[in-house]
């Protein structure tokens, strides 16, 4: 079998909707089965996945932090639109000190970057898998 | 040059349809997998269309058994496959 | 019939398992509402009839789900469980498939319950 | 025309929705009319719009400051489902010690408190509307 | 004992109208004013039904003129007075 | 017919002006795209069609909506829009009506567009 590159696109936020969920048992069976992911963008809602302060009950799987270890794994890339993620207040600290705030709350692992990195996935990987709310 | 349309709720069928050619796939997911045990939901499709849906999202919902023969449900690795098979994958 | 009774607070689940967590908060606010003395009628409407679909395992997915939450109703004096008539026919069920047992109304029992109820919240 | 009083209930977040907003106008409009809001309660996705890092682009609304700025005129409580926050992660400083978070985010004006507070008000008010996503 | 129905997005209209009995009124909000521009919207609902618009949503979406003459444009002001008038707002 | 083209991406608008921001973000994305020397095609599809209805005032709520946006996208090369002929009939209106040149599709023209195309995004 040929090695395929998968870029996903996850848009919907946790609790919300299934798509951070869904788009890792998808990454997973796709590396499982020898294939590369190039990258995993947050947009939309999907950003949301990034907000390192998150707090779920004990008992219930923590999607930001599974995420967190399947990147360190597998060094992918955990990158978060940077015009959505501001919207809806996720933030790292230089941003946070660009716009005069005192807290930030970006999730280790995760990078904001521009939409310009979506269409350059999507542009050079095999396939495009999107995950929305 | 098909496509594998990936749905994960009812409400948005209506749409997929508008897409959905004959020689395309379907793919449940999600919450979407209820279609999978509704009396009138295959034949809404064109005919033709392969249908199918996560394993894991029917049975977390204890709907593996009473899925429809015609709809086959997938692995998440088959699902992997399924989405390299076609020529690109319709989000929903 | 039950359809006649009077709630403070009718809750109507109308997704299916596992859509986002709103089972959940509904669930949650059901249990709520009847600790503070609350009367509360659930109504399972449309998809929300798979809510009380058996044989579900959401660990499959790393899920919570809503199974134990069902169970405490009952202990928290909430027994009181409508299910669309044709939902359930829509999903090939009756209400003895179902997890707990429920009434099974008909629109004019289901717009019943609504107009007698003093609030309403929708999942 | 007799005063009644209402409890909004806000279920839907910001940018995925129109939930915040519309609660916005049938406050302004409930209380131009005469009528009093004795609570409004964010749960499920309305939480977010307690998110205090959130940067609307500057010629776009920023409804966290609007509804901030409607509560200060009015004295109205502005009051966020706990348990929901914390597992979006929206938190205020004490809670963040407790979970040995060096950020935090809730917005100033938004209190969290238990879900008991929305079915308190809605036993008490005359009339509860809710805005869901 | 009247129920107002709020509802603001179409794909809700389904679950809405098996709860919204005929002497209940309905208000379309946000998203779905887009149902009063709707060809066969109006004859889905039981008769009997008063159905009412956000006047300043139909307008953001330029759809004020287009509006049904069986449709009332309700200002904001009119929505609350709406909501007390009837026993209960029951919104999707 | 302009829907024998291929594309990049293929923009699918499906929500109604201002549902949320989606609409928004996916024409931002189609910007970049363009900038990126990607061919895009747009579809407003169901009751996506009336994104382009005239006469739209997002000022009286105080929200952005996305005119200027849709003005923008000739600068940026994307010229191909394409709506769904059935949403049309739906909503009573004709290409006429919408603030920008589009072509109307049947439903074996969109599904050409699809199979034809790289990538599809829904917004």
């Amino acid at each position: 079998m040929k090695t395929k590159t998968f870029v996903l696109n996850v848009t919907g936020a946790p609790y919300a909707s299934l798509a951070p969920l869904s788009a890792l048992r998808f990454a997973k069976a796709a590396l499982a089965t020898g294939h590369k992911i190039q990258r995993v963008f947050f947009y939309q809602e999907g950003v949301t996945l990034a907000n390192g302060l998150s707090c779920p009950p004990q008992d219930e799987i923590n999607l930001t932090k599974e995420w967190q270890k399947l990147a360190a794994e597998h060094q992918l890339e955990l990158a978060v639109c940077v015009a959505a993620a501001l919207k809806r207040g996720i933030i790292d600290a230089k941003e946070a000190a660009r716009y005069g705030l005192e807290q930030h709350n970006l999730a280790e692992g995760f990078v904001l970057t521009g939409l310009g990195q979506l269409v350059d996935g999507m542009a050079n990987a095999d396939r495009t898998v999107t995950f929305n709310s | 040059m098909a496509s594998l349309h990936q749905l994960n709720a009812q409400h948005k069928l209506a749409n997929c349809l508008k897409l959905l050619a004959k020689t395309d796939s379907l793919v449940l997911i999600e919450a979407a997998v209820a279609l999978a045990v509704q009396a009138d939901f295959l034949q809404q499709l064109p005919q033709g269309v392969s249908v199918f849906a996560l394993s894991s999202d029917l049975q977390a919902r204890g709907l593996l058994n009473n899925c429809s023969p015609a709809i086959q449900p997938l692995s998440d690795a088959e699902w992997v496959a399924a989405s390299l098979e076609a020529d690109r994958v319709c989000s929903w | 019939m039950k359809a006649s009774n009077s709630f403070d607070l009718l809750v109507v689940f109308t997704q299916p398992p596992l859509t986002a967590s709103l089972a959940k908060e509904g669930l949650d606010l059901s249990l709520v509402n009847s600790t503070f003395e609350q009367q509360t009628g659930l109504i399972f409407l449309g998809a929300g009839v798979l809510q009380l679909h058996p044989n579900q395992q959401p660990d499959i997915l790393a899920l919570k789900g809503t199974q134990a939450m069902l169970q405490a109703l009952g202990l928290y004096d909430i027994n009181q469980l409508f299910v669309d008539e044709q939902a359930l026919l829509d999903y090939s069920l009756t209400t003895a498939d179902l997890l707990l047992p429920t009434e099974s109304c008909n629109p004019l029992q289901l717009q019943k319950l609504l107009a007698t109820s003093r609030n309403v919240l929708t999942f």
